[in-house]
């Protein structure tokens, strides 16, 4: 009886964010659908809502996002088999463990500030592609720093002990036994960090994201825009028109993470079934 | 002839010292087990005798482990090659997860860039042969490792040690993840393998030392009690504290 | 068929010590027969060919005996396995005693030697060939592991119990008749109780074979009629 | 031979690769520390501490210039409480429906569900908040500002649901199915095992997961943006508009400052703050951590 | 005296049947062992006489099993009552890690609201003391019950078992977890409570089985193969199949 | 201090079977001292008293072969504690049969009593005497597990053995002086015979004892010489 009551209360915690999820899902639906089509994809952003599209975002937001992850996903990943595999336990490499988990809470803002004064003044970089990337990237390191620890750290002891037990070198155990099998949290961690940056919009606006570019990037130098900026833009806009544009590229911002998600799942699923 | 000279063997972590000046000869192609009470510095001991001690956080030794005549910690050593000459088996069967019944056979080559492609399956085959494993496996040498049952995973585990062709083999407590219908095959397949491999297992339980060692060696607090003939010591040991233990007089 | 045991070493050990107590057995059934027939021929030559036999069959009883010990040891046997083990330790004693009656009998030709001669007594002879051939269905029953074969053997031992009696009068007769002949007499009686003996410890081999292929115990139940 | 000497230099080379990288980590932080101090000291050079702890106002982009870091700390404060207040009970409810009383087919559905809810970007709970749950909270609430601090609160709060409860989860369910088993063996009931046996089992871990939520709140950005207004008032009232700390460097970025200037020093000021905040939040997270092992 | 009639149990998980229609009685203050190869159901079956089995996903049964001539899935039998009747100890020492060994001794009665804080002490030290454990802990109730050895961690479990007076208790591979030597003291401690408590005990051992037990169930497949007096059916089981199982044919 | 089994159930039916041992070994003792008393004072009363008490022993050796059987199923004995159950084993066949050579003895009372009287010769009275004294050091070898005194008895049965042959010789002549007195006097032999027998028969029981205690088997050792 008690038992059933609690279960029901419980029960209404789940319901409640579910339910939330829905009506936003459906809320962003209502108000994006009529603007979504193939024209929102392929048109550059107007004066005019109803001429407005996401095309340069779109292909920023994905420029950005390859170019931080091919910076990020290698240096996350390499610092992390240092420290789990390498790093002696001495209290400095101590120091650089706690100094790194505290990374992973630091806000974005706080990076947007970091690039605006490392990347975009002193290495004079200006607002660009690759000052965002870069900007991006020290968003996703921790990210991935601490997700391919935890996954290498999963992996049991015994395994190394055998391959060393073999006559193996420690290199190779890592590279043949350790990474392998710390696979599905490397990637699943990595692809986590990428979706995070793809929907971060503070850190672009500190280092002075325009908000109006009419333009594809066509180099590392070239000022940019993104799909969260845009969408940031059309809401800020007065005119209640834009808000459905803002509702139209959250949709296919939404449409990009989910598919992200999805191939998570679906990589985490195919490599921990064996 | 002698396959381990081990002279006044003292091992420590970091200031706990688990072995205390042992010392004993293991003969070439005969079974030895090492009992004792649980913390008594089983594990180490075997550890020691691959290499695999120094692996371990604060681990230091002294004294002399000879293999065949050559020092172990002598300058042309090397740990590595060491290793491909004495094999190790773990508690707990733990093939590799992410590949097959086949490459885990072989992956004592594979990891050591020694394995050529068309030598993989021949390969495989004999130390499966060996392993006692081969009929039951045959047909499905492409399924992952982790699929086969726990006494299985064993025989693997073991086949993947024979297949990089060492003198010896070491096992730490090899059966005791298992039932006793798949303890008595690995029991069975011990008392093959002694004729071509020096073979040292650790056991909790002491029936098991009497039923696959041709010697025995009773280790108390990181110091060796009794090594003897093991249908003596089970029988009549020489000392009374083996006495003790062997009678179950724990306390 | 025979289900095997999953340790192939523990299954040929146990089959080891059978055929070791059956080659014990057998050894021993030949110096019955051996001993008889020097008593017969009065062959010394032979008689202490038997005492010197009985060396081995010493060697033999203490090292089946050690195996036993070994496998209790390393095996752990239970149900049919221990109840042969424990018999086998039990019947090696029994054999032992038996090789030793032999030797008694082979004295007793090399004795007689030095006496006036006497006529061997046909209920001697019939004696020996009944003991002989129980030791025979003894051994074959714990080969097959066969009771009936056990159970013959228990029946056969009340008629060599009943030639010893009846021997016994005919020697008490003898005797009485000529004392020259009293103390060859007395030896001649001696053989016949070992040999009645001998019957008695082919019973016991016989009984111990039950034991251990039913777990039934029939010892001092057969005797007791 | 050749061979193995490539593979020895590709050995060195990744191996030395794999240790810049981790000291990159260090050098993150170090950057960090080091533009945050530097420019805070420039700041500190014009406005003095004591105004900047203790004044109430803050208008350095008005022509009357005030340094009190107050209104932006309690607009912060604001906004996280009601997070947490809506995140906490929720969070952790349905973190124990799904360890203790879901089937095994809903969890492997649901907590997936759970989680695309904590990858949704802070944007879009901005958008939402603003043209969805402000005009519905203004239905129930009067008088409440088309700005305030309750809605993008509450939203936030949504937003942090997923992560207390799937943290919290991970440490309710790791709680040993034995540990469980003893207490029904001993004739408890579901709900004792419940809150005397697996809640205090797991309690380190989401004690953890709490102090992660919250540190998450304060330094929350797009949501108190888009829809708590940018006014840096002084207040605890939730109705009316305020603003917060990560607010007000987004504001500022905004507009072009140059390099140099007091409204440039400023956001790095505040960012300072903003730092040392959850810096602190995330020592207490790992020696919390630590004390699980 | 009966404590158990059971007659014609079956379980089964989902559609997997692991009980088919075991019918036996289990004799008040006896110690009666289950013993059986892997998987045979052991674990299933003590677990239906707690009903923790109708626990787990899927779990259903049938038959009937009588405790003290009540059925104990008729209306009147409240679950959670049952099991202050019939206590049970798992195989891995589990002791509440939150809880001081105090208060890990009266566990039982703290979850289920009986503890008077007055009685609390002479309630830990009398079900302490029964479980053999009371002069190993006297010094240091207060620290916490994981701070014990896993020997000293099972026998609080046991304690913990004791303190809510059942009159049964169950145990699921008790040792299989410890030593020897902490083996040989809960056995011991077994031999004592069986005094006053009837005792069903599941092991892999079957020599554990041999000697704490005075009646020995062997299951195979999920069906009860041979009940025995203990030594009956290790010197000379009625049934072949145990015969086979006992002396190592598992082939 | 000896140190104990950790459990205690085991230590104590250690304790059980040595003291059931040694129970029955007194027993047995008990049978010889009457046997041979009846003997002297021509009581048939006692005789069968002492017959019948072979009952008993007859059932305390399957009772004690049962609880060895047992303590091995259970216990999986090792090394000093594997030893003393095989020689409990062979023990109690070795102590039944000294029962049944009581029983034997007793018997020759009962059909000497309707012979013509024959004094019993003082060897024979010793002989029984000292193999007395051979089982209470055995006995007590065992309790103590004190292998100098089992080492005693195995001394001590050589003059048995002397005795029995002096005896032999004596009886024979007496047989040769008087033909009447030869069937008493073939019966009076028997008994030396057997006071002869239950002396190995202690020589057994107390180099049982040795290989327990020591672990070193000085069976076929001694006799050698
Ligand atoms: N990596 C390690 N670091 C520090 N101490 C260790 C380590 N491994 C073992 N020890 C300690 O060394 C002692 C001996 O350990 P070892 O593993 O050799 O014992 P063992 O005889 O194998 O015991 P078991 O039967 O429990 O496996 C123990 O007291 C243990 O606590
Ligand atoms: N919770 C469960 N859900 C589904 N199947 C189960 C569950 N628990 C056990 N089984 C299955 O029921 C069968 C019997 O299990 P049980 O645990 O009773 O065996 P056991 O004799 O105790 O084995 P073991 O000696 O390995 O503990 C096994 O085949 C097992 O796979
Ligand atoms: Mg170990
Ligand atoms: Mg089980
Ligand atoms: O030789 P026995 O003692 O058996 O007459």
């Amino acid at each position: 009886m008690i038992d059933r009551a609690c279960r029901l209360i419980c029960l209404s915690a789940i319901w409640i964010p579910l339910g939330v999820l829905f009506i936003l899902l459906f809320q962003v639906v209502l108000q994006g659908s009529e603007r979504i089509g193939l024209d929102f994809i392929t048109s550059f952003p107007s004066r005019k809502p109803e001429l407005a599209g996401i095309y340069p975002a779109l292909v920023g937001s994905c420029m950005l996002i390859s170019l931080s992850a091919l910076v990020a996903v290698p240096i996350g990943v390499g610092a992390a088999i240092y420290l789990e595999e390498y790093a002696s336990k001495t209290a400095w490499t101590r120091f650089v463990e706690i100094n790194l988990s505290n990374l992973a809470g630091v806000p974005s803002v706080i990076y947007g500030l970091l690039g605006l004064e490392i990347f975009v003044r002193i290495f004079g970089l200006g607002y660009s592609l690759l000052a965002g990337a870069l900007t991006l990237a020290l968003l996703m390191l921790p990210i991935i720093l601490t997700a391919s620890r935890e996954a290498i750290k999963t992996v049991p002891k015994h395994y190394q002990e055998a391959s060393l037990a073999l006559g193996s070198s420690k290199f190779v155990t890592i590279l043949q036994i350790v990474i392998p099998l710390a696979l599905p949290g490397i990637l699943t961690g990595s692809i986590l960090a990428t979706s995070r940056a793809i929907g971060e919009t503070a850190p672009l606006i500190v280092i002075g994201a325009a908000t109006y570019i009419a333009f594809i990037p066509d180099g590392l130098d070239s000022e940019f825009t993104a799909l969260p900026i845009q969408i940031f833009n059309w809401i800020s806009r007065p005119q209640k028109a834009f808000s459905n544009d803002a509702a139209a590229g959250i949709i296919v911002l939404l449409i990009i993470l989910f598919s992200l998600s999805a191939i998570a799942i679906f990589l985490r699923n195919r490599y921990e079934h064996r | 002839m002698k396959q381990f000279e081990i002279q006044n063997l003292s091992a420590w972590y970091h200031q706990n010292q688990v072995l205390s000046g042992v010392s004993l000869d293991i003969t070439l192609k005969t079974a030895t087990a090492i009992i004792g009470p649980s913390g008594c510095g089983k594990s180490t001991f075997i550890r020691c005798l691959n290499r695999m001690h120094e692996l371990s956080e604060g681990a230091r030794l002294e004294g002399k482990i000879i293999l065949d005549g050559e020092d172990l910690h002598g300058q042309q050593i090397d740990p590595v090659m060491l290793r491909r000459r004495v094999g190790m088996v773990f508690q707990k069967p733990n093939p590799f997860p992410h590949w097959s019944i086949l490459d885990n056979a072989v992956s004592g080559l594979k990891l050591t860039h020694r394995l050529k492609h068309s030598d993989k399956f021949s390969i495989a085959e004999s130390a499966l042969r060996k392993a006692a494993l081969w009929n039951e496996v045959k047909d499905r040498l492409n399924q992952p490792g982790v699929s086969l049952s726990g006494g299985q995973q064993q025989r693997l585990c073991i086949a993947r040690a024979l297949a990089v062709e060492p003198e010896v083999i070491l096992m730490d407590e090899p059966c005791s993840a298992l039932d006793p219908i798949a303890t008595a095959r690995i029991e069975d397949l011990i008392h093959d393998l002694k004729k071509n491999y020096t073979i040292i297992i650790v056991t909790h339980s002491m029936q098991q030392a009497a039923r696959v060692s041709d010697q025995t060696a009773f280790l108390l607090h990181g110091i060796l009690v009794e090594m003897s003939d093991t249908n003596q010591l089970f029988t009549s040991p020489k000392d009374s504290r083996t006495e003790d233990y062997i009678t179950g007089k724990f306390g | 068929m025979r289900k095997k045991h999953t340790s192939r070493e523990y299954e040929s050990e146990l089959k080891d010590l059978k055929s070791q107590l059956a080659t014990m057995a057998y050894d021993v059934k030949a110096m019955i027969h051996d001993s008889m027939n020097a008593l017969q021929k009065k062959d010394i030559k032979l008689a202490e060919e038997v005492i010197e036999r009985d060396f081995y069959i010493n060697q033999i009883e203490l090292e089946i005996d050690e195996f036993c010990l070994i496998i209790l040891a390393r095996r752990q046997p239970l149900a049919k396995d221990l109840r042969f083990i424990t018999i086998a330790l039990k019947m090696v004693t029994d054999l032992e005693r038996m090789g030793d009656m032999t030797v008694s009998i082979a004295r007793r030709v090399i004795k007689l030697q030095k006496m006036p001669p006497v006529k061997i007594p046909d209920k001697i002879l019939l004696m020996a060939k009944s003991v002989q051939e129980m030791l025979q269905l003894a051994i074959e029953s714990l080969l097959e592991s066969d009771a009936t074969k056990a159970d013959q053997v228990l029946e056969q031992d009340d008629s060599v119990d009943e030639l010893y009696h009846q021997n016994f009068r005919y020697l008490i007769k003898l005797m009485a008749q000529n004392e020259n002949l009293i103390e060859p007499l007395v030896h001649l009686q001696s053989v016949a109780k070992w040999l009645e003996r001998l019957g008695d410890h082919c019973t016991n081999l016989a009984e111990f074979v039950v034991f251990k292929v039913s777990g039934e115990n029939v010892r001092h139940v057969s005797r007791a009629k | 031979m050749f061979r193995s000497k490539i593979r020895y230099c590709f050995e060195r080379g990744l191996i030395a690769f794999w240790k810049a990288s981790a000291g990159l980590g260090i050098l993150v932080t170090v950057s960090i520390l080091f533009i945050l101090l530097s420019q805070s000291i420039q700041f500190f050079k014009q406005v003095s501490f004591r105004e900047f702890l203790f004044d109430t106002q803050w208008t350095p982009l008005f022509a009357d210039k005030h340094f009190g870091i107050l209104p932006l700390l309690t607009g912060t404060l604001l906004t996280s409480s009601i997070a947490m207040l809506t995140a906490l009970p929720l969070g952790l409810l349905a973190a124990i429906y799904l360890s203790e009383f879901a089937s095994r087919r809903s969890r492997i559905i649901v907590k997936p569900l759970l989680e695309i809810l904590s990858g949704i970007p802070t944007i879009v709970y901005g958008y939402f908040a603003l043209v969805f749950l402000t005009p519905v909270l203004q239905k129930i609430v009067p008088e409440l500002a088309g700005f305030n601090a309750l809605s993008p609160g509450i939203m936030m709060g949504i937003m942090i649901i997923p992560l207390i409860c799937s943290l919290s989860e991970d440490a309710l369910f790791a709680v040993p199915r034995g540990l469980r088993e003893a207490s029904y063996a001993l004739g408890a009931t579901r709900i004792n095992t419940i809150i005397r046996v697996v809640i205090p089992a797991a309690l380190s871990g989401i004690k953890a997961s709490v102090i992660l939520a919250v540190s998450r709140a304060i330094g929350e950005t797009m949501i108190v943006t888009l829809a708590a207004g940018q006014q840096p008032n002084f207040t605890l009232d939730p109705r009316v508009p305020i603003e917060t700390m990560t607010t007000y460097i987004v504001q500022v970025s905004m507009g072009d400052t140059p390099r140099g200037t007091l409204e440039y020093q400023s956001i790095f000021i505040v960012g300072a703050t903003l730092f040392v905040l959850t810096l602190a939040m995330n020592f207490w997270l790992n020696t919390t951590k630590r004390g699980m092992k």
